[in-house]
């Protein structure tokens, strides 16, 4: 296992260190640093992601700070984990309010964690940031507090629809693993498919952790479908392929997987032969804007890893950044409320186009209306404050993932 | 030498003392009776001799060496045998398995080969299991489990219990043969009398020390005898 | 010969290919002290265990009261007032003296929860009653020095003592005792047999099953012996342990 | 700070109330319920359904218990005829059968996806003021209701005699007793406080999915009720409040241990919990404050 | 549907079985002669299929990788032995579940200390199956059916043939009496551990080699595992592995009627049902304990 890089503590006084140049470097009032909470999955299901997460957010705190602050306020950030599950979250988020005072919370991943934490923040009157895909979350959000910088699982199983259209299969059918991720994939497939005229020939939900899926494969085999739609997670979907490679059954067979599953992992585990052909689809970050390669290259800097390896590391990065430009946006109000009520005031439509933190202000502080275009996507936010990512639909080709196109669906 | 002595022995449980001051001998190749009615410390003694009991005081002595401060293990390995009085073999394995599993034997398989020759009725259920056995027979598998060790004392507690009349004297005859197999026997019963005939010696037991010691034949024509078992006056 | 409370016809019982009880038949009078003797393994432990239903017979049956309680669990058997001890003593050993003796007074309605809750000054009364029942037979067994020591702490024959009580609050017409005397020394078995006697005086029946025979010939009225699974001889202790073929059972082969 | 010492005391109250009632199976009668998360699972649902359904959580949070103690029930019966290490699997299974069945109807649980938007306690009972005050002396009211319906069931003839049950069951037998009648009396009425306890988690968090409850809880609750010591009411409270203080201490001692990261620390988390399982059965079964050797 | 269908839902169910019978098979031996349900062998599987992943290291192929995972099985159940169980065999057998309930946590929180959640995957080539009638018979299925059947064949002819194995069973029988015979309870103990870990090494090997290696792969094997014991009543060898197949027969011909999340659920019906009925199990006849 990889250790991280920096520890919290000492990306802490990293950023004490920088405040404390400020400081020096002629700011005659340091005000009170702005506190923000980080709350990641940094350990239980979440935790492939969780440390990137929280190191992207304190890299984007940096970049603040560096440039002398949001509204000459250094932020500092508070992290917890959540440790994926909702009980530990709803401590760790009234920890960081209560122990730590923050005022946004930013960075949760599954949607049980997001639900949770929800009332808690609300009730405080603190926006909450996240990366989740239910749809509950977007209904829950009553007082417009919530923000979610990942596709929808609805809007997942659109781009899946859209997808096994454009690559022209008939009769999909649709394997789920038993929570609340993957049947949200594959009924956004069904409903967009069907909507569509097309038809699902069989669908299966799995409970998961089992020695063999076999008989559920069976299930679906025997419904001779031209493609599988998976959603799954590495371990079973590692599985369920080998068992139908190794059942010899309909070899022609293709599959549509979401990106967290399809990934190099899958391939190292089975092999080029296994994975030939399998369509992996993932919501991608703003792979063409310049915020993005100024992203990655931090990010490579401060984890050893590419960015692609972790496609929510770029939204929360988007988050601090965002929130920072809200509160440049009016230094003369800075409660958590009005910051959070210029959220959709620094991406509208017609402002000019900024990639960082530094553009942004220097644009603000000119008196100028800005646009900031995320690492993560384009951040413009719905009526539910939700984003539409682009999504990204890669081929495994000889052991290789290979990107064939950007799938932008209807918004 | 005696294969076995004990002399003011005193042993217990908690504070309670079940046995005080108990003297005791066997000579080498002597069958030695112990009686005395329920409660008398029959079971207690035996425990002491196999080191089971918590708390033991007094001299107990094998063949000159102090058994006082050795665990049941080495007292076995020492050449003490023991036949407890209720399940006394291991039911769910076969006979042959029964003698197999005795720890400690140099020459298992001729020592098995001359035990069922000693006890022919083994031989011809050497692959019955255990349990399936009559009384009789069961008894005879504890006995020759006992002896695979060529032990050269064997303690027998209460091998006649729950046995028939035509089994006990079966049994007996067997207990009789054992000097014959250079073992020595000290015997725990509670039916004194048919014991006592193909006894050396005996003692009786009662509460806790030995209240009679005299060879077998004596004992047998010993008045006190019924007064202990039976009240009489 | 008294009416009998306690009557066994022909109880029969196997384990394995070994037959333990074959075709016991006895009856015990009510009120009367009978006591059972029988060396080791003539199966004493067996048929005390079936009369008392902690165990089944392969055949015959038992009769408490003229009732037959055969099928009956040993707690309904309890309930018609036939109480046991037994011979390593089972005491509550996390409950203290007292408590084990009031833990034993039957019906109570304390041990209902609804009542717990409910009716808790109707319990406190009845508790009251029972700590008295409780305090009379502690007074009784002289066990009123230990009355709240942990009965795990009692000597061995001060719990013989507490079962002896335990039984008592249950207000039996007949208790079985199982070994009283065994492990007792000789000063506490003359207390028990001194209670044992008063308590048959006051009306409560008592089959003794026990091995100390000096004891039990001096105490009961009529005698049982036990031998190989089979009655070996039934009447008046003197006249029993007279018989030659008690003699030879119970000290072995004939002299 | 204060706020956060109330959130997490609240979860130790929760807790509490559970330990309380294992205390009681176990700690006074001797039954192993390993199914602890499965009652817990029942009353969370049972209140989070009936107050989205429009009732009132005067009437959902009692509905919790009943609910529980009725699933109880069935169980309970079983625990008569099986010998204990079985039951105990047993009911390992039907906790893991409960969490199934939530997970599977979705159209009454909402599945896997969860029930969101559960009416906080607060809001639910229409006390005004700070929601984690509410739910603390919520909590509270009910952890001493259940600290005195188990003092005044252990120190009652009922609970004189589920102790002589651990002790001998037999000897209860031979006073003309069913000990089953108490045991399943004990194991019904503590899910009881099994199922007000799940009540309160579900309108606390106010969010409910089936991966709450698996199995890791009622190991929790065991390791709870062990460090206080099995048979002592005051032990259940102070041993839920040390495993709570341990795991949400071990957030701030991530502070103090620079080098540990956070996925570790949850390794460490589960270590510390297994090694003091071990520890305690090897050198201190009766737990930490437990006086009386634990049963068992 | 029909009898293709049902056939190789039957051959599923076969092969998840033996899986899960092989870890019943080591907890069944504990059980039957430690006396107590020992929840650490899930996870002493799981260590047994984590050092597997040296088996390309030792020599490569499926044979290395079970070999490495049986030894660390073995040398953990040992290890533990010595540290934890022997010094809890006088207590009740309460003490030691609970106590090997806390090893498990134990085992698995210091693997992912150390290695992390990753999964991992053996490497081995994928070969696909042979047609068998309406089966698809792969070569993994054959490698579990004879590992389980020698695996089954060994503990027998262990317990039987062997002088260890027959005092194991001396042991089971009547501990008592084994102490009197001289029988060295210790080295018998030991011995039991040693094949329990051995027996858990090879499950979690044979998990991993059929699907991936992680670290809750055992506990999530464990109540199967423990199912199957009960099932086929404790201490008994064969009981385990049949009572292993029989659950996992259930539970696969199950899903035609109540679904796939519902066959869990199943197992635990069947568990329940026939404790009813036999409250001793299904193989009270033949169990190392009476």
């Amino acid at each position: 296992m990889e250790r991280p890089v920096l520890s919290m503590r000492q990306v802490l006084l990293a950023a004490a260190g920088v405040a404390a140049l400020g400081i020096a470097s002629g700011q005659a009032f340091a005000a009170e640093p702005f506190l923000v909470g980080a709350l990641n999955p940094v350990s239980g299901a979440g935790s492939p992601y969780g440390s990137g997460m929280q190191k992207a957010i304190a890299m984007a705190a940096d970049e603040i700070n560096a440039d002398g602050g949001a509204c000459g306020r250094q932020i500092q950030v508070v992290s917890e984990d959540t440790q994926t599950s909702p009980d530990a979250a709803v401590l760790a988020v009234k920890k960081l309010i209560d122990v730590n005072k923050v005022q946004v919370v930013m960075g949760t991943w599954s949607s049980g964690v997001t639900l949770a934490v929800m009332p808690i923040t609300t009730a405080a009157g603190l926006p909450e940031m996240n990366t989740s895909g239910a749809p509950a979350i977007s209904t829950e959000d009553k007082a417009d507090l919530v923000w979610r910088f990942q596709a929808t699982n609805g809007r997942f199983g659109q781009a899946f629809a859209k997808i096994a259209k454009e690559r022209g299969f008939k009769r999909p059918a649709t394997m789920a693993y038993n929570n609340a991720s993957g049947l949200g994939n594959t009924e956004g497939f069904a409903k967009a498919w069907k909507e569509d005229g097309g038809k699902v020939v069989a669908s299966v939900v799995y409970e998961p952790k089992q020695a063999s899926y076999r008989s559920e494969l069976q299930q679906i085999l025997a419904a001779n479908p031209d493609v599988v739609v998976m959603g799954s997670y590495l371990p079973d979907t590692t599985i369920i392929l080998r068992e139908w490679y190794q059942s010899g059954q309909n070899p022609d067979l293709k599959w549509i997987i979401p990106g967290w599953a399809a990934n190099e992992k899958l391939v190292e585990a089975l092999g080029p032969d296994v994975t030939q052909g399998v369509i992996a689809v993932d919501s991608i970050s703003n792979e063409n804007a310049p915020s993005y390669a100024h992203f990655a290259e931090a990010y490579k800097k401060a984890t050893g890893q590419p960015a692609g390896s972790n496609v929510y590391a770029a939204m929360t990065y988007d988050m601090m950044v965002l929130w920072g430009l809200a509160m440049q946006a009016d230094c003369s109000k800075l409660t958590p409320e009005a910051i959070n009520g210029r959220i959709r005031g620094v991406d509208s439509a017609s402002g000019d186009k900024v990639f960082t933190f530094a553009e942004g202000k220097k644009a603000l502080e000119a008196g100028k209306a800005i646009n900031y275009q995320g690492a993560s996507s384009q951040l413009a936010f719905d009526q539910y404050g939700d984003v539409t990512p682009d999504f990204s639909l890669s081929v495994v080709e000889k052991g290789e993932i290979v990107r064939k196109s950007v799938v932008t669906i209807g918004k | 030498m005696s294969v076995l002595t004990v002399a003011g022995l005193s042993a217990g449980y908690g504070d309670v003392d079940i046995l005080s001051g108990v003297d005791l001998r066997v000579e080498p190749l002597e069958i030695v009776t112990i009686a005395g009615t329920n409660g008398a410390g029959k079971s207690t003694l035996v425990k002491a001799l196999m080191g089971l009991v918590p708390r033991v005081s007094g001299r107990l002595e094998f063949e000159g060496t102090s058994l006082l401060s050795l665990p049941a293990e080495k007292r076995l390995a020492m050449g003490i045998s023991y036949v407890p009085q209720v399940a006394n073999v291991f039911a769910s394995l076969t006979v042959m398995e029964n003698l197999e599993v005795v720890e400690g034997v140099a020459d298992r398989r001729g020592r098995i080969a001359t035990l069922l020759e000693s006890f022919p009725v083994l031989r011809e259920r050497a692959r019955a299991r255990a349990g399936a056995l009559s009384g009789g027979e069961r008894q005879q598998l504890a006995f020759a489990r006992a002896l695979m060790p060529e032990p050269r004392l064997l303690v027998l507690d209460e091998p006649t219990a729950a046995l028939s009349p035509a089994l006990v004297h079966q049994v007996l005859e067997t207990i009789r043969e054992l000097p014959r197999m250079k073992v020595s026997v000290l015997l725990v019963e509670q039916r004194a009398r048919q014991a006592l005939t193909i006894s050396n010696r005996g003692y009786i037991l009662d509460s806790g020390t030995v209240v009679i010691a005299d060879t077998a034949e004596r004992l047998l024509s010993d008045s006190r005898m019924a007064e202990l078992y039976l009240g009489d006056h | 010969m008294a009416e009998a409370s306690l009557c066994v016809q022909g109880i029969r019982k196997h384990f394995g290919g070994v037959s333990v009880l074959e075709d016991v038949s006895f009856a015990a009078p009510a009120g009367g002290l009978s006591g059972m003797i029988g060396p080791n393994g003539a199966g004493k432990s067996t048929l005390f265990a079936i009369v008392t239903g902690f165990q089944a017979g392969d055949g015959g049956s038992v009769l408490f009261k003229g009732q037959d309680v055969t099928a009956l669990p040993t707690v309904q058997r309890v309930r018609l007032g036939m109480a046991r001890t037994f011979q390593v003593p089972r005491e509550f050993g996390s409950l203290t003296v007292r408590e084990n003796l009031m833990a034993a007074a039957p019906g109570q309605a304390g041990e209902k929860l609804r009542n717990v809750f409910f009716r808790p000054g109707w319990i406190r009364a009845e508790e009251a009653a029972i700590a008295a029942a409780a305090e009379e037979w502690l007074a009784f067994l002289n066990l009123e020095r230990v009355a709240d020591a942990p009965a795990s702490s009692l000597s061995g024959g001060q719990r013989k003592l507490l079962e002896l009580g335990r039984a008592l609050m249950v207000r039996p017409a007949m208790i079985l005792l199982d070994e009283p005397f065994a492990g007792v020394n000789p000063v506490l078995v003359g207390e028990i047999s001194e209670r044992i006697r008063e308590l048959s005086a006051k009306g409560i029946g008592f089959l003794i099953v026990e091995h100390n025979l000096a004891a039990l010939s001096r105490l009961v009225d009529r005698l049982f012996v036990l031998d190989r699974g089979r009655l070996l001889a039934e009447g008046a202790p003197a006249e029993v342990l007279a018989d030659a073929a008690v003699r030879e059972a119970y000290m072995g082969g004939s002299a | 700070m204060l706020s956060y010492l109330l959130a997490v005391a609240v979860v130790a109250l929760i807790y509490s109330l559970m330990t309380l009632a294992l205390n009681l199976q176990f700690g006074f009668t001797g039954l192993i319920n390993f199914g602890v998360v499965g009652f817990f699972a029942i009353g969370a649902y049972t209140s989070a359904l009936l107050s989205q359904a429009g009732l009132p959580l005067e009437l959902t949070l009692p509905c919790a218990a009943l609910a529980a103690g009725l699933a109880a029930w069935p169980v309970a019966l079983l625990s008569l005829r099986l010998r204990i290490e079985y039951f105990a699997i047993v009911m390992l299974g039907y906790a893991e059968t409960i969490r199934l069945v939530i997970s599977q109807e979705e159209w009454l649980t909402g599945g896997v996806r969860g029930l969101p938007g559960i009416a906080s306690l607060s809001v639910g009972l229409g006390i005004p003021g700070d929601p984690t005050l509410v739910a603390f002396a919520l909590a509270l009211a009910c952890v001493v209701g259940a600290v005195l319906v188990s003092r005044r069931l252990v120190h009652s003839p009922f609970g004189r005699m589920i102790q002589a049950i651990r002790d001998d069951e037999d000897a209860v037998r031979a006073l003309g007793k069913s000990p089953g009648r108490f045991k399943v009396a004990v194991f019904v009425v503590s899910c009881l406080f099994v199922g007000l306890s799940g009540g309160l988690y579900a309108h606390y968090i106010t969010y409910l999915a089936p991966d709450q409850f698996g199995a890791l809880l009622t190991f929790y609750i065991w390791v709870a009720m062990i460090l206080g010591g099995a048979g002592s009411v005051g032990g259940a409270l102070v041993g839920s409040a040390i495993l709570l203080g341990f795991i949400e201490g071990s957030r701030f001692l991530h502070d103090l241990l620079p080098g540990v990261s956070a996925v570790e620390m949850s390794s460490v988390r589960l270590g510390v919990i297994g090694l003091s399982m071990m520890l305690l059965m090897r050198f201190r079964p009766q737990g930490l404050l437990g006086g009386k050797a634990g049963c068992g | 549907m029909g009898f293709s269908l049902f056939a190789n839902l039957a051959f599923n169910g076969l092969i998840t079985g033996l899986v899960v019978s092989l870890l019943a098979l080591s907890i069944t031996l504990v059980f039957g002669i430690a006396r107590f349900p020992n929840a650490a062998a899930g996870d002493v599987a799981t260590v047994g299929a984590f050092a597997g992943l040296l088996g390309p290291l030792a020599g490569g192929g499926t044979l290395w990788i079970i070999l490495c995972g049986m030894a660390a099985g073995a040398l953990l159940s040992v290890a533990f032995y010595f540290l934890l169980f022997r010094p809890l065999a006088g207590k009740s057998a309460v003490s030691s579940l609970i106590a090997s309930i806390g090893m498990a946590f134990f085992v698995r929180a210091a693997l992912t200390f150390f290695l992390g959640h990753d999964q991992r995957v053996y490497p081995l080539p994928i070969v696909r199956a042979m047609p068998v009638g309406p089966l698809r018979v792969q070569p993994t299925d054959i490698e579990i059916v004879v590992a389980a059947v020698l695996a089954l064949a060994a503990v027998f002819s262990i317990l039987h043939l062997t002088p260890i194995g027959k005092r194991m069973r001396a042991v089971a029988d009547n501990a008592e009496l084994a102490r009197v015979s001289g029988i060295r309870a210790n080295r018998v103990l030991v011995a039991m551990w040693l094949i329990a870990g051995l027996l858990a090494g090879l499950s979690g090997t044979l998990l991993g080699v059929k699907t991936v290696v992680s670290p809750e792969m055992g506990w999530d094997l464990l109540m199967p595992a423990f199912a199957a014991t009960i099932l086929g009543t404790i201490g008994n060898p064969v009981g385990a592995v049949l009572g292993g197949v029989l659950i996992g027969l259930a539970q696969e011909l199950s899903t035609p009627f109540v679904g796939f999340t519902y066959k869990l659920g199943v197992g635990f019906l069947v568990l329940l049902v026939t404790l009813l009925i036999r409250p001793q199990g299904l193989f009270a006849k033949n169990s190392l304990v009476r």
